[in-house]
């Protein structure tokens, strides 16, 4: 049930994402300043911002460069969590050590910490946010893909295709990679989500989107101001990263449940 | 008129603490000699004295100084002392004192900022008398009992100048109507009443010691947490109101604002004029005349401030308004951009030139634009977007904004000037400001160099003639406005909320920072 | 308690005849107050069952169905039968724990003389008892000893704590007086050092250990009845020898004792009274003599035919499930060993080398003072074996005396500290395993766990394509039975059906995953994979002993007729004595990773001659009066 | 085996044991020289590994702060605002060394910092180590007391929703995803906003009672209770169907009793196993709540100190927060291995 419910609105979001005129024909962007602080109602569902701005087209149109942020800062903490994980793994004692060591070293530092850090010094705005989240979560993955892959290579079933005489490349490809890396995908599914609510936090404190660009963590950035008289400009953005991160939890919970055990 | 003390009814109370809640930030230095910026002037305000005040036109008054008279070649200025005046430690305040103090300011080991740039043109402090410092010129300067005014440049006792830098930064010593009792790294700064206060400011409501205990000086950068405080009586004034929270606060029974506006420049944008493409007057023309602003003045602020035509803040004398040179004309700025040669429009409807679209970046300071500003500024984007402006919004700690100031890396920007009177023309358009101090910071964003500009300002500053300083003033601001080198949008007011319980709450009009020694709650 | 109830005879079963089966509605028992002692339990048409029956709420089939019997103080009641068949459930449904979800219906069922049915609903299901009533019944009245005893103490807790559970639960004893009667009970358990090992958590014992401690547990507040779920099946022989004489001294306390097990043998030697389950139902019950003695069901007679123990070589241990037998359906619908002669008489069939292998025929394997150290424990012990083509050598040992490194020495998965290893003559251990790699299909595995040992991605077909693959093209197509198809593929194809058929599972099976096939499905995919390459010796760790009886049988005849066909050698790895008896050309027996005594299989069991075999022989339980 | 992910804390719980098969060991007592020995050698190892965690950490933020533009000499003068003199910005290099190679700084600071001197704040101008213990202590209270209230409202939530049937499971598991997915800062200005500003019940900005920190506290904690909530409901529901428990059952332990004695104690093991992980979200989380509840402490420290630059502060509160770090992920483990001697006997890397 669950699980239906939460394709449905990843479904909803992909649309967004894609055709967003679909959902909302409107221009995200365009201003009328005789119709801001509009309060939610026929027309502006979800109420107008400071410049009058629609809201719900607003909240539409963000869901492209939410995703597009989740998604690839999750590909690269993942990619770069592969290259380590399966390094440390798989790349004997000494690598494993040294991969080891720098996994522990990044994990002393905050993830936000280390966002923070990267900002700094390559300056914000959505590339650099979607680096920086991608960074700060490579080395829980990274720590994930290891034992996922240690146990893998370790399981009898490799002891099985080493008697068949199977060289170690051959177990490699066919055994180790697709076993280890087949539950990162859920990984993935579930990283989507939470990379989304890391880079609305950098968005708030003013790291992420450059304004007036329609993303949810930047409108949650514009919308905080204006908390005590226009509630709506921080609830929807709100609502939509809250949604669309508990729908990828539940449906990366639901295959992770499928998959094999 | 800025300093509007809030409403009087009841008798004052002496006793009880008041907190107050800034998100001007947290100094890191309390005496405003070191550096010298708002949060400093701030909070010294109620704990240091300046040698002179101003009323609410903008006229020198009498401080710690009784009077200030020029030579004839306006080459050194005798300030007369009150004498019965001691700082809190017990020195006496004395000419040797106001010597030690600006010898304090000038010293680079201070890293004064803008009290050094204040006393520019003060080669020395003579000490004729206990009652009368001279202070010898380099050159004639019309403007410098106003920037004795100014807290940046307040008195402290010589013998905690000579405590280390430290110390000093921790409890400044001065002669106001609190002192520092204690500061807690982002937290608070106590301050308590000053027991032997006797030099209230000419225009206090009353004379001797304050009738508040003790003063809470809270720090809360977030502006809705700061403003729920207030609401929740967690605090009972705030400064830096966001113009929503201005609008409920007025009609909300427990809370009540005060305003005025920060003398000085007003919050304009300033249109790169040395670099591409704002070297073209007619593509500045074009900016101003489709950066539609009032709309969004009106809907943004809910009515809390108005437009400004003028380069200077009302507060400020001398300000001139030329309304007509920032009318809204698409059309016309759809010519000027064709003139310009950047007849062409690429995919996204922004206008190119030789395959360069014409683009402007505008960094924003963070810290410095408030959010409404900020979403003007992107209105300001859509409507300039029309005629073919892509302008680029980059919102920026302060660090990183300074840096591409420095770098000249901006089209547009808005940066605040504080500074009571209109010499801040001066700072900001004279050419000499293009080059950077050795931090690398510019005053002069707009690139101005217009060599006549340089002699009209040169002449404002120095003549003590009201009349022809008035001219000039008029004459260099008529020049700033026909080049388009300059945006105006409307004053920078101060704010501040206050529960109703506070009673007495005033803004010393010099630099229109709330004055606590009138203050009592109920 | 008293112990003093006179022993009697008495039918178990209601009114069941024992030789047929109990039909699903035990028709209403007239009350039989011929008994002259009330039972500590009685139990008449119980039937329990899941509500798993498709739709949310709806009621499953019963999973235990119409189930009697009486149990005395001071006697013991065994329940056998195959995995699955509902004993489990029986015994947890007597203390109101059959589980989540679980519905349960019967004529009677009286603990102490008393109902714990409780009130029955429109339905005609019994709401049992109260939560408060069945914790005064549950380890005051009837101790369990639940399945799985490794894991049935929490390890997190002390053991200690865990028996003083239900000393805290059912008396009133100061938690000092407590401690005392924790040893007390350790002590009368058989546990070595009571008063340091209480405060042991069970991680830190032994299985046998932590079966005395869960034993300990259960009779901690004195209960009438103790049931016994498999208490002694993850142990090793000699420890279960001990775990069954304890129940022997408690059942003298007189206490009453349901038993159960898959093992007859075990079951022969501690019941007094035995009920055979097949699907939920009773097949046959009785006393112990008549049933193990004189079978008169099937089902019975098949189970005790199944176990391996004293049955010569060659003889086959399972017979395909006639249709005759009533009620009952083929284990699990497999077209079993339809290639197999007669099964009814079977007769012992000569092996290709046999117990009289000429010492001049090169050995296949030949392991010279093999030693491999782990840490300070040393697993292997300048072992020296040889086994001769087409012979079996069976390893025997108790647990942890090194035979699964051994055959991983063999196998070329683990390195040994010193000593070599031949394979057909040629050096083989230790060796780089590139250089071992191309020799690699002359040895085959098959392991105790087939699951972890499939790669959970792949299906059946593509499991026994890639062992097929590894050899030459075409050679590798099974028995070659059906070749022709033009293709490489076709002919891997071809080679799977073939592997499929020759251990009797459907073509079918081919796009399952293993997850989906039973254990004994699971045993011969693994038995066809290790023998795709067509190997000349098979390496076989304990394949059996995660299967019960009946499986276990199918796949011992199995691997008995491969080897007559294929002429291939096993190296039989196994802690039941039965089962390498059978098997067994040679035998080796392990102790502390020596090998303590060695030779044909006949000689060895006959006469021991090492005091270590003679014990382990004497420990291990047989089917008694047999 | 059954992973437990969702985030980047649960590797920890891919670590945290399942209450599972442990495989009997026939040998149980080793020697105690050699135990005694793995201890040591264990406590080495640790001391090392946390040594050259605080090394990499110090030097990965110094280079790392390098890179950022903007002149350090500035930062000390004042901030970049400061219209400060040439003589002034040369003067202050010298004094700092700003003028010497990077890599002659860097030894320098390394130096300093192996003698326990964490240096000179630019912008405070007081001793970084005086600036960090005055914050500390706010942020160790808030972190303690989130990572308290998010413990007990998880094993809480755990324990709860596996009892009341179908709905309570669902609610409870809906719950934690809700709550491990809101964001702190959204979550900071909704309860504002409710509790405040509405309903008037805590204050929205910190004060010295401890009313102030309730809000604060749920912020850190709501979120971290849905991460925590997440994994210990899996073990709760893991020992729930594990045999000891029907063993427990079967001894009459009641409903109560089996969660009390046994069920809450597996429960709470991944939790134990996450609170190093904790640590580091309750430090990012800080960042943000000291923030928007003006707290004094060393999130809002950090913060601005890498807004202004501050490499000697920002390099201090890395350390700091390294060192944190390295502590807590010791004594989780200590932690773990008390209340879970399975993990004693199985030499755990660092
Ligand atoms: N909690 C449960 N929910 C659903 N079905 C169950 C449950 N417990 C047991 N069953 C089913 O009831 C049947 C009988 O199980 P039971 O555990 O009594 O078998 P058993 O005879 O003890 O087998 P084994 O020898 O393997 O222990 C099996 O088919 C099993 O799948
Ligand atoms: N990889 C290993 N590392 C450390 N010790 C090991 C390893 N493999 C086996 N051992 C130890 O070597 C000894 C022999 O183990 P082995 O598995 O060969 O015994 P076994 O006879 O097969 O026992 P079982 O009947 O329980 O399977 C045991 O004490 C075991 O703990
Ligand atoms: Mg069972
Ligand atoms: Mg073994």
């Amino acid at each position: 049930m669950a699980q239906w419910v939460a394709i449905g609105v990843l479904a909803l979001l992909l649309l967004a994402a894609v055709l967003p005129g679909v959902l909302a024909p409107g221009d995200p962007l365009a201003i009328d300043p005789a119709q801001a602080f509009l309060s939610p109602r026929w027309g502006h569902p979800f109420g107008t911002d400071e410049s009058g701005r629609d809201i719900y087209t607003r909240v539409v149109h963000g869901a492209a460069p939410s995703l597009v942020i989740g998604v690839a800062a999750t590909a690269i903490g993942i990619l770069l969590a592969l290259v380590l994980g399966l390094a440390a793994a798989l790349g004997g004692r000494v690598v494993d050590f040294g991969v080891s060591r720098l996994l522990e070293v990044l994990f002393a530092f905050p993830g936000l910490l280390l966002a923070l850090l990267v900002i700094t010094v390559y300056g914000p705005g959505i590339v650099t946010s979607t680096i920086a989240v991608g960074l700060a979560t490579a080395p829980g993955y990274a720590r994930i893909i290891r034992s996922q892959t240690r146990s893998v290579a370790s399981a009898p079933y490799i002891e099985a295709a080493v008697v068949l005489g199977r060289s170690r490349g051959r177990i490699l490809v066919q055994h180790i990679l697709p076993n280890a890396v087949v539950p990162v995908f859920v990984l993935v599914t579930l990283g989507v989500g939470q990379a989304i609510v890391w880079a609305a936090a950098l968005s708030y404190l003013g790291l992420g989107a450059e304004p007036p660009a329609a993303e949810w963590g930047a409108m949650l950035f514009a919308g905080k101001n204006y908390l005590a008289t226009a509630w709506w400009m921080t609830f929807f953005p709100g609502l939509a990263i809250v949604l669309s991160a508990v729908a990828a939890t539940v449906l990366g919970r639901a295959l992770q449940r499928r998959g094999p055990r | 008129a800025g300093a509007s003390p809030a409403t009087t009814e009841s008798t004052p109370v002496a006793g009880g603490t008041l907190t107050y809640a800034t998100g001007f930030g947290e100094p890191t230095c309390l005496d405003p000699h070191v550096g010298g910026n708002m949060p400093q002037a701030l909070l010294g305000t109620n704990v240091l004295e300046s040698l002179f005040s101003q009323d609410a036109d903008g006229a020198i008054v009498p401080w710690l100084a009784t009077a200030g008279t020029p030579s004839a070649d306006g080459l050194s200025w005798d300030i007369t002392l009150r004498d019965d005046v001691t700082f809190t430690d017990g020195t006496p305040f004395d000419a040797e004192a106001v010597k030690a103090n600006v010898e304090h300011m000038k010293d680079p080991a201070t890293a004064s900022s803008t009290a050094i740039l204040a006393l520019g043109k003060v080669a020395d402090v003579e000490v004729v008398d206990p009652t009368t410092a001279r202070f010898v010129l380099s050159e004639p300067d019309s403007a410098l009992l106003e920037s004795l005014a100014q807290t940046w440049l307040a008195m402290e006792s010589p013998a905690g100048l000579t405590r280390s830098q430290e110390e000093n930064c921790e409890a400044p010593i001065g002669t106001g109507p609190f002192t520092v009792e204690s500061w807690t790294k982002q937290d608070n700064v106590t301050l308590v009443r000053n027991e032997s206060y006797n030099s209230s400011p000419t225009g206090a409501a009353h004379e001797g010691t304050a009738y508040l205990d003790k003063i809470v000086w809270r720090f809360i950068p977030d502006p809705a947490t700061r403003f729920a405080a207030l609401q929740a009586g967690q605090v009972d004034v705030i400064d830096e109101m966001q113009p929503d929270n201005v609008v409920t606060a007025t009609s909300s029974e427990d809370l009540a604002v005060l305003q005025g506006a920060l003398p000085g420049a007003s919050i304009r944008l300033e249109l790169n004029s040395g670099y591409a493409p704002f070297d073209d007057e007619r593509v500045r023309k074009a900016f101003i005349a489709s950066a539609d602003v009032n709309p969004g003045i009106e809907s943004l602020f809910f009515g809390t401030v108005e437009r400004s035509y003028s380069v200077l803040s009302t507060s400020t004398p001398y300000g001139a308004s030329y309304e007509d040179d920032f009318a809204i004309d698409v059309d016309k700025a759809n010519t000027l951009l064709d003139e310009a040669g950047w007849t062409t429009r690429d995919a996204d409807g922004y206008r190119t030139k030789d395959g360069q679209r014409l683009t402007v970046d505008f960094p924003i300071s963070t810290n410095q634009s408030i959010p409404a500003e900020q979403s003007l500024f992107e209105q300001i984007q859509a409507t300039t977007k029309e005629v073919g402006f892509d302008v680029q919004l980059h919102p920026l700690d302060l660090s990183s904004w300074y840096a591409s100031l420095a770098a000249w890396d901006f089209g547009v920007t808005s940066a605040i000037y504080t500074k009571n009177s209109a010499d801040v023309l001066r700072i900001l358009y004279d050419s000499a400001n293009i080059q950077p101090a050795p931090s690398g910071y510019h005053p002069n964003h707009s690139h101005v160099d217009i060599p006549e500009l340089d002699e009209l300002l040169t002449k404002a500053g120095q003549t003590t003639d009201a009349d022809e300083r008035a001219a000039a003033y008029a004459d260099a601001q008529k020049i700033l406005s026909d080049g388009a080198y300059v945006l105006p949008l409307y004053d920078h007011l101060q704010k501040i909320g206050y529960r109703t319980s506070v009673q007495g709450l005033s803004l010393l009009p010099t630099l229109q920072l709330p004055y606590l020694a009138d203050a009592w709650v109920q | 308690m008293s112990g003093d109830a006179p022993l009697q005879r008495r039918k178990v079963g209601g009114d069941s005849e024992s030789h047929s089966v109990v039909t699903a509605e035990t028709p209403h028992t007239p009350s039989r107050s011929a008994a002259s002692e009330a039972p500590v339990v009685r139990v008449e048409g119980l039937r329990v069952g899941f509500g798993t029956g498709g739709r949310r709420g709806a009621r499953g089939a019963a999973v235990v169905d119409g189930v009697s019997f009486e149990l005395q103080a001071g006697r013991a009641v065994a329940i056998v039968g195959e995995s699955g068949s509902g004993k489990s459930v029986t015994a947890r449904a007597l203390v109101g724990l059959a589980g989540p979800g679980s519905w349960m219906t019967a004529d009677a069922l009286e603990v102490g003389g008393a109902s714990v049915l409780g009130s029955t609903g429109r339905d005609g299901i019994a709401r049992g008892l109260s939560a408060a009533a069945w914790r005064r019944i549950r380890g005051r009245q009837i101790g369990l000893v639940v399945q799985d005893a490794l894991v049935s103490l929490d390890p997190l807790r002390p053991i200690g704590r865990e028996i003083g559970d239900a000393l805290r639960l059912h008396t009133s004893l100061s938690p000092v007086q407590r401690e005392v009667r924790v040893r007390e009970l350790l002590e009368s358990v058989g546990m070595p050092d009571p008063a340091e090992r209480m405060r042991q958590r069970s991680g830190e014992l032994s299985g046998g250990l932590r079966q005395r401690a869960l034993i300990a547990s259960a009779l901690a507040a004195d209960p009438s009845v103790l049931i016994a779920d498999e208490p002694t099946t993850a142990l090793d022989s000699t420890v279960q020898a001990r775990i069954l004489e304890q129940f022997e001294s408690i059942k003298a306390n007189g206490t009453g004792l349901l038993f159960i097990s898959h093992d007859l043998a075990v079951v022969s030697r501690i019941a007094d009274e035995v009920l055979v389950m097949r699907a939920g139902r009773v097949v046959e019950s009785g006393p112990v003599e008549q049933v193990l003695g004189d079978p008169r069901h099937e089902y019975t007679k098949t189970l005790l035919r199944a176990v391996p123990t004293g049955v010569p070589r060659g003889v086959p241990l399972s017979v395909r499930w006639g249709a005759d037998a009533a009620g009952t359906e083929p284990t699990e619908g497999e077209p079993f060993s339809t290639a197999r002669p007669a099964a009814d008489h079977p007769t012992p069939t000569a092996h290709l080398a046999g117990a009289t292998t000429s010492p001049a025929v090169t050995p296949l394997v030949e392991a010279t003072a093999v030693s491999k150290r782990f840490g300070s424990r040393t697993a292997v012990d300048a072992v020296s074996l040889v086994i001769a083509p087409g012979t079996t050598l069976g390893l025997v040992g108790e647990s942890g005396s090194g035979k699964t490194t051994l055959g991983r020495i063999i196998l070329g998965l683990t390195t040994p500290d010193s000593g070599t290893v031949t394979l057909d003559g040629a050096p083989w251990a230790p060796l780089r395993e590139r250089d071992r790699r191309a020799r690699r299909p002359v040895l085959g595995a098959v392991y105790q766990d087939a699951l972890s040992s499939f790669d959970p991605r792949l299906t059946v077909g593509r499991i026994l394509e890639d062992a097929l693959r590894g050899q030459d093209s075409g050679s590798g197509a099974g028995s070659g039975a059906d070749a022709g198809a033009g293709s490489v593929a076709g002919v891997i194809r071809d080679g799977v059906a073939g592997l499929l058929h020759e251990v009797g599972l459907s073509p079918e099976t081919a796009s399952a995953r293993p997850l989906q096939l039973s254990g004994g499905q699971r045993q011969r995919v693994s038995i066809a994979r290790a023998l795709a390459p067509r190997p000349r010796i098979v390496v076989l760790d304990e394949p059996v002993s995660a299967l019960d009886v009946s499986i276990q049988a199918q796949i011992l005849d199995l691997l008995d007729r491969l080897q007559r066909e294929r002429g291939v050698a096993y190296l039989f790895i196994s802690h039941d004595l039965g089962v390498v008896q059978h098997m067994s050309d040679q035998v080796a027996v392990m102790k502390d990773g020596r090998i303590v005594e060695q030779g044909p299989s006949a000689d060895v069991f006959a006469r021991p001659q090492h005091p270590y075999t003679r014990a382990l022989f004497d420990a291990a339980p047989r089917i008694g009066p047999l | 085996m059954t992973h437990t992910v969702g985030n980047d804390g649960a590797e920890a719980a891919v670590r945290a044991p399942t209450p599972s098969l442990p495989t009997p060991t026939p040998e149980l007592r080793r020697s105690s020289r050699s135990r005694g020995w793995v201890i040591v050698r264990g406590v080495l190892l640790r001391i090392g590994g946390g040594l050259f965690v605080l090394w990499a950490a110090a030097t990965l933020t110094f280079f790392g702060l390098r890179l950022i533009p903007g002149d350090p000499a500035q930062a000390i003068l004042g901030g970049p605002g400061s219209q400060a003199s040439a003589e002034a910005l040369a003067q202050v290099r010298a004094d700092y060394g700003l003028d010497q190679p990077i890599w002659v700084q860097y030894i320098a600071q390394l130096g300093r910092l192996a003698t326990g001197d964490l240096g000179t704040s630019y912008s405070l101008r007081s001793p970084v180590a005086e600036v960090i213990g005055a914050q500390i202590g706010g942020t160790l209270l808030l972190a303690a007391l989130a990572l308290i209230v998010a413990w007990a409202i998880a094993l809480g939530l755990a324990v709860w929703s596996t009892r009341g049937g179908r709905i309570a499971a669902a609610v409870g598991s809906t719950l934690e995803i809700v709550a491990a997915a809101v964001p702190h800062f959204w979550l900071a200005t909704v309860l504002v906003l409710v509790f405040s500003t509405a309903l008037r019940w805590f204050p929205a900005v910190s004060t010295a009672g401890p009313e102030g920190l309730v809000l604060p506290v749920l912020t850190l904690a709501l979120p971290l209770a849905g991460f925590l909530g997440q994994v210990m409901r899996e073990s709760v529901l893991d020992a729930l169907s594990a045999p000891f428990v029907l063993s427990a059952r079967a001894r009459g332990e009641s409903e109560n009793g089996v969660r009390w004695r046994h069920v809450l104690r597996h429960g709470s093991l991944p939790g134990i196993a996450l609170s190093g992980w904790a640590f580091g979200f309750l430090v990012s989380g800080a960042v943000v709540v000291e923030t928007i509840f003006a707290r004094p402490g060393l999130g809002r420290t950090l913060l601005n100190a890498v807004q202004l630059r501050d490499v000697p502060l920002v390099v201090g509160v890395v350390l700091v927060v390294a060192l944190g770090y390295v502590i807590m992920t010791v004594a989780t483990d200590a932690a773990s291995r008390l209340a879970d001697p399975r993990l004693r006997r199985q030499g755990v890397a660092l």
